[in-house]
């Protein structure tokens, strides 16, 4: 997950994040509000100008893009089965606008950036006394620096396995995998404290 | 730097991890060594205040542990497993993260991160993502993290497990040239071997208290 | 305020469940939501975690999806998650993970024999990852999304197979930690 | 035992983890040392075929090990970070778990079980949580759990990580007492000194492949 942002000096990299998630926030509701094709299709066409310019191998931009793709394209075609035409095109011009500013957006922002973004974005909440602001951040950093983590120990498990010649199945490697991460949790947590990252708050 | 232990003992349950314990530190450098669950973590974490004593007190720098909430900010921790320390994916991310919400303007911060990696030598770091960082430079980056908030004390827990030859003596350069208060757990025990003061903990009591020879020449009878 | 002990569980269980969706998300053609294997960790959340830290934990998910991180099996994120036919499902991730840990805290026991434990935990999760989270499914694809009732509450009905055996393995998973590391009776 | 290597070789991507190697292993008790990174992982997981070779070949007990797979069954292997590899909760039912479908009764599984924990006088450990055993108590189950099976070769992925003076020695004698081959890679070169092959690694290439005492001195030389 980490791995989506590329560096880069584009227009896109050099934008605000705040701006990158405002634009995307306020075309997500345009583009689910118009049922205008051809305001939709433009739609495709700048966002896909915008994330084509971002500097990455042309290669490697589309790979990205696939699982998405076909996901949006089954959404289109069980539209097309039950709805008019112009339903199943609406939703495919649609979800593919968003998903390639989306990806615009991933792909220039890091996590710090983000991290930095949703601690002002929960600043409002924390006034009304529902959240600290800076753990809504320290929550999403710690996802994102995790899942990698958790990815290489489910290796590290699956190997365990081939090495004892015992066969995988979904229990014995979801038990010791959540039981390690329960045990780092406890070790982070420390680590968390000890670096006063969240004194101001208790 | 002062830190006095009054009677202080931590029990978990029926299980006494640390006696009671009356002593005070006052040199920069402190060894600490150990069998595995002799206490020695466990005496580490009561200096900065992450466990509190069950029972006595423990006084750092005049501030009694008990009265504050969190950690102390003037004592760093490097722990043992430093990859669980690293919280943000890029290292200068991570560095900056232990500033925020302390009032510092963004070129503060960026400033300091950076004077941070230059005291290694290790401004090539910046960039990279910490789960890609061999030992030794996980070690270093989590030095920086820790170091960038200006603690007074520093304590690191067995900062030279899984390294090779090098990054060990790499390591071990740093530590003697820290110009703050060092407390260091290990079992190696070539890196508190010049050290005028190593504490030797057995079974959650404090076995010997003396200079580096006379402290391991104990520890290794006790695990004879 | 929350102990940071519980902010670092609920985050890595949310790494957790964004983990899961590595695996790819197998679409039907009758109806417009993916069978996922990301249910299975809201169901686990909330057995293992407990409701308060395991519906945080999939709180934390959406917020993920809602920054635009690519997040959801198949690598989908975004605002347009919670514009989709989706949704419904999604937003119910949050409650199921609640009712599957309030019904695991009040059916599970450290004492009971692990027959018992692991019944309960499968009722847990059946509860809240099927039935709860169903209703909120199938409710919004027939108000938002303008799928007639039958055909939403008889095309969610392709899940039901794929989503007992999830709660199956959630009731395994779940009393393994247990024997493993009881985090249980820890619960804040 | 016998272990071909005919220019096997690992690359990942553009990077070279193990360059071509042509060596023939016989010996009863085999050591591998080298710096972080310098290959001796990649070396090991060829061996039991968890990596298979990108040129060349491994031939073990005149099986080629691209032919399996899976790992070969008569390699036991303890990694590098044993709490990795313990798969049920249980000391005695992880232990038992690579016995499973094997054809063996209950009973028998209990036995051998039995049996496993007898030779390291570790029958305490059998009803104990994986999670809160100390670092040699961990070793000791982990190895329990690859002996079970029977294996004919052991690879042993730094063993003496993170335990004190006493756990070392303990491993360290349990290791020279076992009647099985081993193949032991460690930054702890106490524990091969007194090998009659050493092998040291560099950057991907074999170094040397000396008696202990050589292989050490030309390791110091390189981390120098
Ligand atoms: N949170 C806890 N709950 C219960 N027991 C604990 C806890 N933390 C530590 N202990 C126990 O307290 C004792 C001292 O542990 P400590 O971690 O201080 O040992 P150590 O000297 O650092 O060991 P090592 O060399 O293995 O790191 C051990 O018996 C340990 O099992
Ligand atoms: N799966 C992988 N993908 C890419 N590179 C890898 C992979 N596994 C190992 N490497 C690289 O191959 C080289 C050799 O790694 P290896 O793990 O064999 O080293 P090692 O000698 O065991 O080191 P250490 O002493 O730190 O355990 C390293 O540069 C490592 O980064
Ligand atoms: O990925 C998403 O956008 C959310 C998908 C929700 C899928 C629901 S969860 C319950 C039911 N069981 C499945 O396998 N899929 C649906
Ligand atoms: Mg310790
Ligand atoms: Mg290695």
């Amino acid at each position: 997950m980490q791995s989506l942002y590329v560096e880069g000096t584009s227009i896109m990299h050099r934008l605000p994040a705040r701006s990158k998630l405002l634009v995307l926030a306020i075309l997500g509701v345009i583009l689910f509000t118009t049922r205008n094709i051809p305001l939709l299709s433009l739609g495709v066409l700048i966002t896909g100008a915008v994330y084509f310019s971002l500097g990455l191998p042309f290669g490697q931009a589309i790979a990205r893009l696939k699982p998405v793709l076909l996901t949006i394209l089954v959404v289109a075609l069980f539209s097309l089965a039950f709805n008019p035409w112009h339903g199943a095109v609406e939703a495919l011009l649609r979800l593919t606008a968003l998903m390639l500013f989306a990806a615009a957006v991933t792909a220039t922002t890091t996590i710090g950036e983000f991290i930095d973004e949703i601690t002002l974005l929960a600043r409002p909440l924390e006034r009304a006394g529902l959240v600290a602001a800076n753990d809504v951040g320290l929550a999403v950093g710690l996802v994102v620096r995790f899942v990698p983590e958790i990815l290489g120990r489910y290796q590290a498990i699956k190997e365990a396995h081939a090495a004892r010649g015992i066969k995988l199945r979904p229990v014995t490697v979801l038990a010791p995998l959540i039981i390690l991460t329960l045990r780092d949790a406890d070790n982070i947590a420390a680590a968390i404290d000890a670096r006063g990252v969240r004194r101001h708050v208790s | 730097m002062e830190i006095r232990f009054e009677g202080a003992a931590v029990t978990y349950g029926a299980r006494e991890a640390l006696s009671p314990l009356t002593l005070t530190l006052t040199e920069n450098r402190i060894g600490v060594i150990g069998l595995n669950g002799s206490g020695k973590t466990t005496f580490a974490r009561l200096i900065n205040g992450l466990t509190k004593p069950t029972a006595g007190r423990v006084i750092v720098n005049g501030r009694d542990t008990a009265d504050s909430h969190s950690a102390l900010p003037e004592v760093g921790f490097i722990f043992q497993q430093p990859q669980n320390q690293i919280i943000l994916p890029i290292v200068r991310d991570d560095i900056a993260f232990g500033l925020k919400g302390r009032g510092f303007s963004k070129a503060e911060i960026e400033a300091k991160v950076e004077a941070a990696l230059g005291r290694f030598d290790a401004a090539h770091l910046a960039a990279r993502r910490a789960h890609e960082l061999s030992g030794g430079e996980l070690q270093i980056a989590a030095l920086c993290a820790v170091l960038v908030t200006g603690p007074d004390i520093l304590i690191l827990d067995e900062p030279t497990n899984q390294l090779d030859l090098k990054n060990r003596a790499l390591v071990q350069k740093i530590i003697e040239g820290l110009p703050e208060n060092a407390i260091v757990i290990s079992h190696d025990l070539e890196l508190v071997a010049h050290f005028g003061r190593v504490l030797l903990f057995h079974e959650g009591r404090l076995a010997a208290d003396a200079p580096a020879a006379e402290a391991i020449a104990r520890y290794r009878e006790i695990a004879a | 305020m929350m102990s940071t002990r519980d902010l670092v569980l609920s985050a890595l269980f949310a790494a957790i469940i964004v983990a899961l969706g590595i695996l790819p998300p197998i679409t039907l053609g009758f109806i417009p939501v993916p069978i996922t294997a990301q249910s299975l960790g809201v169901m686990m959340a909330g057995v293992v975690l407990g409701a308060r830290r395991g519906a945080i934990a999939v709180l934390i998910v959406l917020v993920l999806v809602a920054i635009g991180l690519p997040v959801l099996s198949g690598g989908r994120g975004g605002l347009a998650a919670f514009a989709a036919p989706t949704t419904g499902f999604l937003i119910g991730w949050l409650f199921a993970a609640s009712v599957t840990g309030y019904v695991a805290e009040r059916l599970v026991r450290a004492e009971q024999s692990g027959l018992v434990q692991t019944v309960g935990f499968f009722l847990a999760s059946a509860i809240g990852g099927i039935i709860v989270l169903y209703a909120f499914g199938i409710a919004y694809l027939v108000v938002a999304a303008g799928v007639g009732l039958q055909q939403a509450f008889v095309g969610s009905m392709a899940f039901v197979p794929g989503d007992v055996i999830k709660a199956f393995v959630a009731a395994l998973a779940g009393r393994a930690v247990m024997v493993g590391y009881p985090l249980l009776p820890a619960r804040a």
